[in-house]
């Protein structure tokens, strides 16, 4: 098929159709209207549920329940909305539940602004809710990749029974690009899934979900079998890209929309003659710590940028394990910093300079 | 010799799990008239039902049909969830005072605005049983909880919410109902308004609630008999007996 | 003389005495003298010749621990 | 090699965002790159909106336009916004019937339309966003006025299609007001 | 004043109280009930505000407006309860309002169970909801420790215009110890609140509590402001505890309850002739990095020790910088480890193996 | 020559922003009844209003008296918050119909559920406006939104919750009215329902609630006036104007 | 003749036009021919004499543009 | 130096919470350092309950007893659970009302009190936790019969006080069973 330009919210809201999604529901908030929008229409068309529901809290639970009968579910929302869902998200790791959440990130704190924000590094991460779970965390930097990640993370949350993040931002959100939808994307190996409460007990038991375990002895080899999955994804899920690496004397690590400011801000500097390289985490969890022992001997240095005050930091100091130095540059509250900026960044780096 | 019919036994629709309640609690009797209800419709076999969070979270266990557990109050968005996919199955929650009526009041609305085509069973004992007796929205002025331990006082705590008359203005709703289970007369009528609910279900007609009176004898600190006859002489002139909404009434006659 | 006849799975009785109110001809107590399984004191039938098979015991039983069984008399030529 | 970056900025209802659409759907259907984003929120109910659009042969790395080659200001206070990002030697494109008495740039080139007016004369001052686009393709001659045309035929359909006359008379409007 | 016989749950309540606390806004949830049980009826008595919320959500809420009228403000939960609160705990934060908040934590994820556990610790120190702010967060390990810490933490609380999160789990919630109220605390020298929205205007212009900036370029001096106040908590406001430290061979990094079953480990290994130390976090945020600092140089191994499957880790990586070898040790889903198996696994490690 | 008289202008109740609202949106004509309401009746100078989200979010700026932004849906919370550690303030909340019918309306019912002593001011305008245009629970049956393209359907989205009608049912709710601003005569109407309300609350009364009749000229695709005309024709029927409770009623008489 | 006068602050005026509806002796228009500061067609009076001083025009302004004044006649010997 | 742990286990409503808290109410009054922690959760409803107590001259360390120094078991379930955990050469209270035909350890020291009968002589069956209590303050002579019964005297006021005598003979009766 042809590319066809869409706006970002939209082209998410169709990948997820072309993944076979059979429900969404979700909540308004800006900058990702345009989402439940078009497939407030769409599902429609295709025989498929979508509920406006009556709050982030409701949607994220109607997800838990679609999820738990077997059916490829999806929402969306932007950060506080997420915030709002985190109750409903552990339940759905607890009860090891696949679905896809879109999260199309705005400044923060609180209701913060509207604006393109990687501020829910962390919520994201790190899980915003308790216990110990995390999601399979996508972040991708353009349409087509968000398109190719979405039409595939229905996969992967089958193949995990795990929910799946994309983290994108405002940026992602709002923009158009030319978008190829029929794209072959991985596919994965998937089960029947006979764990499902979907009211069809022919020949065989009730199904049940749930995440509660009173007996802390069977909640804990519960959350053993949990580990063993979050384990199994960082050790073999790990997904990132190296761009521009040869020879490179500095490398910036940035995800999503901001890496790929980061390429300008490369090629900018490649005309200077400064040999920079880009640690792109496509994964932000499992967080790619594999690429960093890929790095070249000639780096030097490293410089995060992000659109936050710094909180993949965290990450990066794990992966690097004290090796080189890293350095900071980020813009925050909706601000999207421009190619030029990374590139005095780096001049300040390679020039000598810390500012991290 | 006479021959044999069994005329009463445990219905097919629970499980052989025992069930968790504490000795005497109408839980169990509410439990059995689903049951039963369910069985009877010849429904079990595609009937989901939605434990919430409170003494009967645990009841995932206990029906024979596919079960989920939901969060504390959100079962009636889990319900509209899996519904919305599974139009052919029959979803009922069953959720306490304190999952419906007060954290969960949203959802449970929301699923009537929306004219859900589920049955939601709720279990009104006036007070939270799981966590140890604090206050429902639903306790009585005077009643003693642990969070109003000198009795509910209307000036701090306000009025109890009366919910089926609250959800009955609600445009969506097709059925609501509140009945009693305190001797086996209500409880025969119980389990009617139960079988009117889910038939109306099955017939895609909407929402339906039945609002059970309920007891807690362990934390109302009375035996179950002694639990039974309080609510029937303080709980029931508060939330009276009856039909509060039936949209099928114009339809049938 | 009896109409029917009930069956207590005793083991799952957790003696909270709910039915023995609603017998209309008061043959049910708990039964003191013994423990079951779990810890409670079950019901018993004092006068089995006097049930009703009215099933009120059984319908208030929280715990499904009552079966009860009618007894049909046959036609017979008696 | 196509690289071309512009911003579009005015009003919020000069249909700023369609123009900058235009744009990135000619490109699409040439199978160029291209990269629509718009300023968005609350702030675009009464104020301004702008849009930035990338056209290039190759992949468009950053969304973000911090040296525009070409800046399309269809009111006042978007000169001021956007005239000191505009590359030297770039290309102004003023909306003179709304931007008067203003200072600009000495290094850029500077097109003055005058596009409500022209509209007005044409029978519908909305079209004056086409105006400027007209004036805008006939200098960077990135696509031609038909095959803008051909996209807004694609767009409106039914009892807009009426429109696409004025719309094609708006186009080449522009065009003669520049060249 | 003698030290009195509570229950930890009560024992803080009533800390609470000492402090000053005007409101308590909470909903109930095990293993915590009996502390809004105890407000329920000592703020009465006492002329202060206790209302038993709908939901944590409408809790949360009513902490952030009792907040931004100025008063002293706590509420409680346990985890899940917390997850639901993180809408609301983000505005608070970005509306820069004191606020205490007890977290007796339970097992995860999802209902999980409601045994001791710390598996919150993602969800405390990385903030579960959205954009870049932190809770100055104290994690006690006996029932002294929480009441003065409590009785600080409003202090604190006032002092950063910040969030406290008090973390703590079923152990200390449930157990009884005797406290003493009457020990000083350090007392912190705050100002009059002249920024709360009390509806009292005498000579003032009005005052707006207030977390949405729409401007990005506003929102990310906010957001600045804000990390200075992080910054300054990081570099002058860690705490922690170096514990038999002397000629340490390994250290055992642990907080709260876990910590104070670590000390009977270290009696018993001591016994063996093992030189075992304690490096326990009472600020859980921010981290005391600056301990590892003070580790003497005897210290070959670390061994992390949680009721989680290892939430701490990633903040023990960052402050040990890949200098010692970092094992682990946790339980997980309610169970407590014994001192026994604490002991066993630091012999595994002194032993040469590597269980980590 | 003649005396000059200021018979309108203003209010002192308004700080000197502009409002944010599009042209023409009855938004800012219920701000004014606020303001002037609180300035009659003398309690401007203790009163603290809660902003919500929607397009009210920014009135933070537009009262002249202290002002707390709240989350969405949770501003009766927040007041509730406020209002039981400074009882002698006035406190208001301004909600849209997104914010108290959707993801508010546990907090709303709540707060009325324990009477607690505020006035809610509820600007029903059938649609989500800040968000551009989404459907509301008070959307009315076939009104197009960008959720509900084809118009709403009851069979998919349910019919519209009344909300005034609910919240009459609870019992600790003092005073709930429905007003409208669709003409100078109703403006005046909606002013005494306002005073009245602050007057109950001023009376330490309890709660009280006034649902306005509100319009969205841009997301409903119409000039200010075709916008006002719509809401008399359509919305009025539908949700019909009116004292829905009045606690103070057998008081007074 | 006019019972009184409205003052508009035009730079206040979002041209919206709603209170041009309400006037009852219909002598408010939106002034074609100016823009004010903020970009919208502010309120003009077409026939000030004709004010009655209803106010209705202000009532009905969401924008608080308009202050109506009204001329109150001095008792005066004339 | 004292350096007592003690774990106390029986059904629900046997009062074993009670005596724990008993025990450290009782440390507190002597200033000595005291640790108490309950099962909890819905699990006690109907099944078993237990509480552990550390009383020490120093610091209690962990909350969690690995090795008790006693154990006191009110019924069968409990002894099962909790007897691997007795420390060698440790003291196992048993109340043989219930805790019949079982097998013990031979590494401790075992008391047998026929808890249920005693209180019932006594007239009261709900004592039986205070009979048991009394043989383990005879044995273990950590506090004197009256230390314990000036803390229920605090505890029973109003219509409770005429309880305590009916506890004092428990404790008493109990004292006699293993003495
Ligand atoms: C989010 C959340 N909040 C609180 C709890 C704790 N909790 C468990 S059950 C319950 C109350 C249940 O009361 P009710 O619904 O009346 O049921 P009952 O036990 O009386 O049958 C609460 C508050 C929880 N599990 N999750
Ligand atoms: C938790 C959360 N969810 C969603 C939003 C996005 N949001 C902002 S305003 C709004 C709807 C407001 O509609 P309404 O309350 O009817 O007010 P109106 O704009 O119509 O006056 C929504 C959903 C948000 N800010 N926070
Ligand atoms: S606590 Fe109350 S409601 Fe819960 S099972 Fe026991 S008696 Fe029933
Ligand atoms: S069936 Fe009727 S008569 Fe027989 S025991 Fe039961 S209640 Fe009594
Ligand atoms: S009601 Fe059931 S559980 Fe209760 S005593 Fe009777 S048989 Fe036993
Ligand atoms: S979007 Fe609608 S409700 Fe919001 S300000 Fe504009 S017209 Fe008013
Ligand atoms: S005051 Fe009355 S008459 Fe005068 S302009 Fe206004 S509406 Fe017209
Ligand atoms: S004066 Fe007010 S109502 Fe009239 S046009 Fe201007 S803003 Fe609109
Ligand atoms: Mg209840
Ligand atoms: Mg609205």
């Amino acid at each position: 098929m042809a590319k066809v330009l869409m706006k970002g919210n939209e082209a998410m809201a169709l990948a997820a159709i072309y993944a076979g999604c059979e429900a969404f529901y979700g909540y308004p908030i800006t900058p990702q209207n345009e989402l439940p929008e078009y497939l407030s229409k769409h599902m429609a068309l295709h025989g498929k549920a979508f509920v406006q529901s009556e709050s982030e809290v409701a949607a994220i639970n109607m997800v838990y329940g679609a999820a738990g009968a077997g059916a490829r579910v999806m929402t969306s929302s932007s950060s506080p909305g997420i915030a709002l869902k985190q109750e409903g998200i552990t339940y759905i790791a607890g009860a090891e539940l696949p679905a896809v959440i879109i999260n199309v990130m705005r400044g923060g704190p609180g209701l913060g602004g509207i604006q393109p924000s990687q501020g829910d590094y962390k919520q994201i991460t790190r899980g915003g809710g308790n216990g110990d779970y995390y999601l399979y965390s996508l972040a991708p930097e353009s349409l087509q990749e968000a398109v190719d990640l979405i039409k595939e993370s229905f996969d992967i949350a089958d193949y995990f029974r795990n929910p799946v993040m994309i983290a994108v931002d405002g940026l992602i959100g709002q923009m158009m690009e030319p978008v190829d939808f029929d794209r072959e994307v991985p596919k994965w190996d998937l089960l029947p899934k006979t764990w499902a409460a979907d009211g069809n007990p022919q020949g065989r038991e009730k199904n049940i979900i749930n995440s509660l375990y009173l007996d802390p002895l069977v909640l804990e080899q519960h959350n053993l079998k949990l580990k063993a999955k979050y384990d199994e994804m960082r050790k073999n899920h790990q997904r990132y890209e190296l761009i521009n690496m040869k020879d490179a004397d500095i490398v910036i690590v940035a995800y999503g929309s901001v890496a790929r400011i980061a390429r300008t801000a490369v090629e900018m500097l490649t005309e200077k003659g400064v040999k920079c390289g880009i640690l792109k985490p496509i994964t932000i969890f499992p967080y790619p710590d594999q690429a960093f022992a890929e790095l070249p001997d000639s780096v030097r240095n490293l410089l995060v940028v992000e659109m936050s005050t710094g909180q993949m930091l965290d990450d990066v100091k794990i992966a690097n394990e004290g090796k080189l130095p890293i350095h900071f540059y980020g813009r925050v509250g909706g601000v999207v910093p421009e190619a030029e900026e990374i590139v005095q960044a780096v001049l300040k780096i390679v020039g000598g300079e810390n500012n991290g | 010799m006479d021959n044999v019919k069994t005329i009463y036994k445990k219905s097919e629709g629970l499980s052989d799990f025992n069930l968790s309640y504490c000795p005497g609690c109408t839980h169990g009797i509410i439990h059995k008239l689903v049951a039963e209800t369910l069985v009877e419709l010849d429904v079990l076999d595609r009937s989901i039902g939605i434990s919430s969070v409170g003494c009967s979270a645990l009841n995932y266990d206990f029906f024979s049909c596919d079960m989920v557990q939901a969060a504390h109050g959100r079962a009636p968005a889990v319900a509209t969830g899996i519904k919305r996919v599974k139009p052919n199955t029959i979803i009922f929650t069953y959720q306490g005072d304190g999952d419906l009526a007060s954290i969960g009041i949203a959802e449970a609305i929301h699923a009537a605005h929306r004219s859900e085509n589920i049955t939601i069973v709720f279990v009104n004992n006036a007070i939270y049983g799981m966590t140890g007796g604090q206050m429902a929205p639903t306790t009585l002025i005077g009643q003693k909880t642990t969070t109003s331990q000198g009795g509910r006082d209307a000036h701090i705590h306000g009025l109890p919410l009366r919910i089926s008359e609250m959800m009955a203005t609600i445009p969506g709703a097709t059925y609501i109902e509140r009945v009693s289970v305190h001797n086996p007369q209500h409880v025969q009528k119980a389990k009617k308004a139960l079988k009117k609910a889910f038939t109306i279900q099955k017939e895609n007609k909407g929402f339906t609630l039945i609002e059970f009176i309920s007891t807690c004898p362990v934390n109302w600190g009375l035996t179950p008999k002694d639990a039974i006859d309080w609510a029937v002489e303080n709980m029931i002139p508060y939330y009276p007996l009856g039909v509060y909404k039936d949209k099928t009434v114009g339809e049938e006659s | 003389m009896a109409k029917g006849r009930i069956i207590i799975d005793i083991d799952r009785c957790k003696g909270c005495a709910l039915c023995t109110n609603y017998c209309p001809v008061h043959i049910l107590k708990l039964d003191d003298e013994h423990t079951n399984s779990r810890g409670y004191t079950p019901l018993m039938v004092t006068d089995p010749d006097k049930c009703i098979a009215c099933a009120f015991c059984a319908i208030m039983c929280p715990d499904s621990v009552i079966t009860v069984e009618k007894f049909i008399k046959e036609v017979n030529n008696g | 090699m196509i690289n071309e970056k512009v911003i579009i900025a005015g009003f919020g209802g000069q249909g700023v965002m369609l123009m900058g659409q235009l744009l990135s759907y000619a490109a699409t259907e040439k199978k160029i790159n291209t990269l629509w984003f718009p300023s968005y929120g609350p702030e675009t109910r009464g104020g301004t909106a702008n849009c930035s659009v990338t056209i290039s042969d190759s992949y468009v790395n950053s969304p973000v336009i911090s040296t525009p080659d070409s800046i399309i200001i269809m009111n006042k206070p978007s000169l001021a916004k956007f005239q000191p990002k505009l590359k030297a030697g770039g290309h102004l494109f003023l909306n003179t019937s709304l931007v008067t008495d203003v200072e600009c740039r000495e290094d850029v080139i500077v097109h003055e339309i005058p596009a409500n007016e022209i509209a007005a004369e044409l029978g519908n001052v909305k079209v004056s966003n086409m105006v400027v686009l007209g004036a805008y393709l006939a200098i960077t001659k990135l696509f031609t006025e038909e095959e803008v045309l051909d996209i807004l035929k694609k767009k409106f359909t039914g009892s807009k299609a009426n429109l696409i006359e004025v719309n094609r008379k708006a186009l080449e409007a522009g065009r003669k007001a520049v060249l």
